[in-house]
């Protein structure tokens, strides 16, 4: 548990519109770690999530994942890097023509699982987050945070070695933002690595592991662990 | 490689789905694309079936020599031998003026009018034939026998086959024209259903790249559609010009029994239907890698 | 009613943002509207071209009253009195035999046979003209006929009139059903352009009723995109009509001048065209109506 | 100020999957009223909000805005109801493929306002907001908390009586949400009713107007005013 499974050196991110949203980041995550990205509004927290999966590509700097180097990666290869990750997006990101079910499902099909084996871990990652009953119906039938935790479900459903989640507990009241915290600690603890970016400052401080801080596109790194 | 072959079969079903749940408008597509296809495989259809019906006509040309009546048996019999030392000529046939009455008695509506007269009034004739191609020797036969003794009038016959020909090829040159235009139409509705179909589909297109799904993953099941789509309608076309070959034979036979002649289009040989079929899917499929290659990588996940 | 006008500009101009942002599309739409109106206009154009032409071939029956050689001059007589009573009769005509022969001369191609002729191989004979419609009395008129001294052979000449005006019905009825299926056809692309351009813009729609927004305010834009799809779809057909009709007249005046008619396909007049285009427009704007209808009112804000 | 500009009476709400979403509410907002609408996930405040500009129509009971019956308006009627509203949305409902100004000037061009006054306003609203020198930007490139600000301005840019938003701190930290409570408040003060969900327990301890509370689809009324 003490490899480095994420790494930043020197990583800047500036957008086409001009705006330099991060600052010559370093900073690595062993694997099986338990991180908090922290920030103000704007601090570039989502800015430095997407960078991991490639949805942004870097102005400058390397980042490494998985041993990986993200910065020198072909198009062809950002697919496979995707498919060791498991995302929670602020803007869910869920399909509203479909059933729950099949939005659990889509990252097996992507990758060709069998029909049997998708059931089997999409119902299970259903159950985990509690919305195993609700399987057929659509996500425009579910509150906010139960679409919240159907994200989730979508994001452990190909057991991903990392887990990134942007501001999971956002449009959830505080019992739900702890029962989903807890949720997360528990993948962390059968070898997970995760990395969730917050403001909500309960979070913070009734967390126990690392937290990073971002202030205007710079870590103020603390590790509390 | 097993997940691969799950996954054609899995854009296979997608595109049943799709078809499901919009199955008036896949149909209206079909039927465009086989309106479209059907103009100028049907006018292909009508050329070459005039061309294998010009082709039972002979294309060598003929020069009928008509002789004066009650002319010398031996000045026939030098004209015969004359007739057959030309250069380019295959084979000169007498035909007697019993023999062309009798023949014309044949052709219908006129062996009534025929029966009228008080005597034959045809002529002796000399029907010579000419190596295939040889049409100035026939014009240059034609002047050099117009002053011979015992000729009453000389006649060449090639000039309607030169305007058949000439006909033909008109219609081949309009048949390559309108494939060619029409096949970029094709091309064009494919690109376009494609195109609209994939902006329909962003947000799924946006949350498959973002799950880890290959550019050939998302591109699949938009090839089997527009490939569908263009066999389909290709599939279409073969049914409308089969359809309209059948009203028109029926019509076509009996206007040819009134001259005597069996007038029936055939249709495609199943080979070429085949290869036809294959074309339009081709087709479809070149719309929609058009459309995919311009539209697909457009959509990014943010 | 000033917010009214706004929007129907700003809907127009919509149309124009539309168009310029994928422009190739458009045009591939119009194009295959085009084709497929492109193919009943055509037909229609040649049926009532046939029948302009056909219309100056007398439509009523005529019966050929060829006389036996060397008929008693009071036969001829009576018979004439006798044509001249039966009913239906309109006119009765002499046709001598020496003028028979002059306009047989007159025909291209014949001149060189006939004047090898010893002599006049026709017959006098009389053209009887019967009242329109009267195709049964011809046909009495015939057998009444066959067998009166003086009369060599009887020919009635309704049966061609007949299948010209059988073929032209069927040109009509060919019309009529190609332009009602591909009408249908043009209202099935357009309903499917609209509706995948409603799937398109979803979130706007949703979005737009969340704020306030009236159904006439949105599918406004929508209906403006139709019928001008429809319009300028039947422009490209007349267009296309237009360029085969001038190819086709070239070849035609030189075939026609074969056989010494005139052979001119004439255009749509300017009102009917108007017609034309007013009508594709309408059919674009029925296909956007059963459109809009049936997938508007789907979308609704959640 | 003591005239109900919104009233609720005997409003039951089940969705066709058969769940009840809201049994037997009661409750009326006065003209220039500001109302706080808190609960647990799942308690249906978003139901209840749905409820007033017709989004979702109620199983049972009466609604009455400005007047107005909700319950027997027809749906040539729920346009000119949802003008007088201004929304903002849980799920913000942006349109991506247009710019920040093209956002905000959408419920303008609904309404046919002339260009220039059109103009003016959505520059008015967009700076209130603090988002004036992106009018050009695409909201892509707004942050989670620029998007939320923009989804504001374009609720006000059409002058609203009442204002009707759905956790519109949710993707805030403490003192971005803080200041648009700030923004709401100000509006309030020029004559805007205000009804506000949310379940941010700091929002609701910070504010002196009236709390709504919402449990398990019940109202537990309590005036703090
Ligand atoms: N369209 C729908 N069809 C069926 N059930 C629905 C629908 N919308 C909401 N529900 C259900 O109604 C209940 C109340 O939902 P609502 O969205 O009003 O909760 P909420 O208080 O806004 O919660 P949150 O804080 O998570 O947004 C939930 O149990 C939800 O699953
Ligand atoms: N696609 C983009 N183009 C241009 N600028 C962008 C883009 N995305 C983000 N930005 C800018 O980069 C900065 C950081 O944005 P980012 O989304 O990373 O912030 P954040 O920490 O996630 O904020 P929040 O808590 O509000 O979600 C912001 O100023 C934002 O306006
Ligand atoms: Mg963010
Ligand atoms: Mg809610």
């Amino acid at each position: 548990m003490a490899q480095p499974i994420i790494s930043f050196n020197n990583v800047s991110k500036r957008y086409p519109g001009g705006r330099e949203a991060l600052s010559n980041i370093n900073f690595t995550v062993e694997a099986g770690e338990f991180v908090l990205l922290t920030g103000h509004s704007g601090a570039g927290k989502s800015t430095l999530l997407k960078l991991i999966p490639a949805i942004e590509r870097a102005s400058s700097g390397t980042i490494l994942v998985n041993g990986q180097s993200i910065s020198t990666l072909s198009g062809r290869g950002i697919p496979y890097l995707r498919r060791n990750l498991g995302l929670v997006f602020q803007d869910q990101k869920l399909l509203f023509d479909r059933s729950v079910f099949d939005n659990v499902i889509l990252p097996m099909l992507v990758t060709g699982q069998s029909h049997a084996e998708s059931t089997r871990r999409v119902r299970a990652a259903l159950d985990k987050v509690g919305l195993l009953d609700r399987e057929r119906a659509n996500p425009v039938a579910l509150s906010g945070g139960e679409q919240q935790r159907l994200c989730i479900a979508r994001a452990i459903v190909n057991r991903p070695t990392i887990l990134i989640a942007d501001e999971p507990t956002a449009s959830l009241d505080d019992e739900y933002a702890d029962a989903i915290m807890e949720m997360f600690r528990s993948f962390n603890q059968v070898g997970v690595t995760v990395l969730i970016a917050t403001h909500d400052r309960d979070l913070i401080a009734h967390s126990s592991p690392r937290v990073v801080h971002l202030q205007r596109g710079r870590v103020l790194d603390k590790a509390t662990a | 490689m097993n997940a691969l072959i799950r996954h054609h079969l899995h854009s296979l079903r997608q595109s049943g789905v799709r078809f499901a749940s919009a199955p008036f408008a896949a149909l209206a597509n079909m039927v465009v694309i086989g309106v479209v296809l059907a103009l100028p495989l049907g006018m292909y259809l009508l050329v070459s079936n005039v061309q294998s019906l010009a082709s039972s006509i002979p294309t060598e040309p003929q020069i009928s020599v008509f002789l004066t009546p009650g002319a010398a048996k031996t000045d026939v019999a030098a004209l015969e031998n004359r007739l057959r030392a030309v250069e380019h000529v295959r084979s000169v046939r007498f035909v007697s003026r019993e023999a062309a009455l009798a023949s014309l008695k044949r052709s219908p509506g006129m062996a009534d009018v025929i029966s009228t007269l008080r005597e034959n009034p045809l002529p002796d004739a000399y029907v010579v034939t000419l190596g295939e191609g040889s049409a100035a020797a026939a014009e240059r036969l034609e002047s050099e026998l117009k002053g011979v003794p015992g000729i009453a009038h000389v006649q060449v016959d090639s000039a309607w086959v030169r305007r058949i020909d000439a006909l033909l090829s008109l219609g081949r040159s309009a048949v390559i024209l309108l494939s060619a235009l029409l096949s970029l139409a094709l091309v064009a509705v494919t690109f376009n259903t494609i195109r609209l179909q994939i902006l329909t589909q962003r947000e799924e297109i946006e949350v498959s790249k973002l799950i880890g799904a290959t550019d050939a993953y998302v591109r699949r099941p938009f090839f089997y559609w527009g490939g569908l789509l263009g066999a389909s309608g290709g599939l279409c076309a073969l049914l409308l010009v089969f359809l309209a070959q059948v009203l028109l034979n029926r019509n076509l036979s009996e206007f040819g029994n009134l001259y005597g002649v069996e007038l029936r289009l055939q249709f495609l040989p199943v080979a070429d239907a085949a290869l036809f079929l294959a074309f339009a899917a081709l087709l479809g499929w070149v719309g929609t890698y058009l459309s995919v290659s311009r539209h697909l990588s457009k959509i990014q996940p943010r």
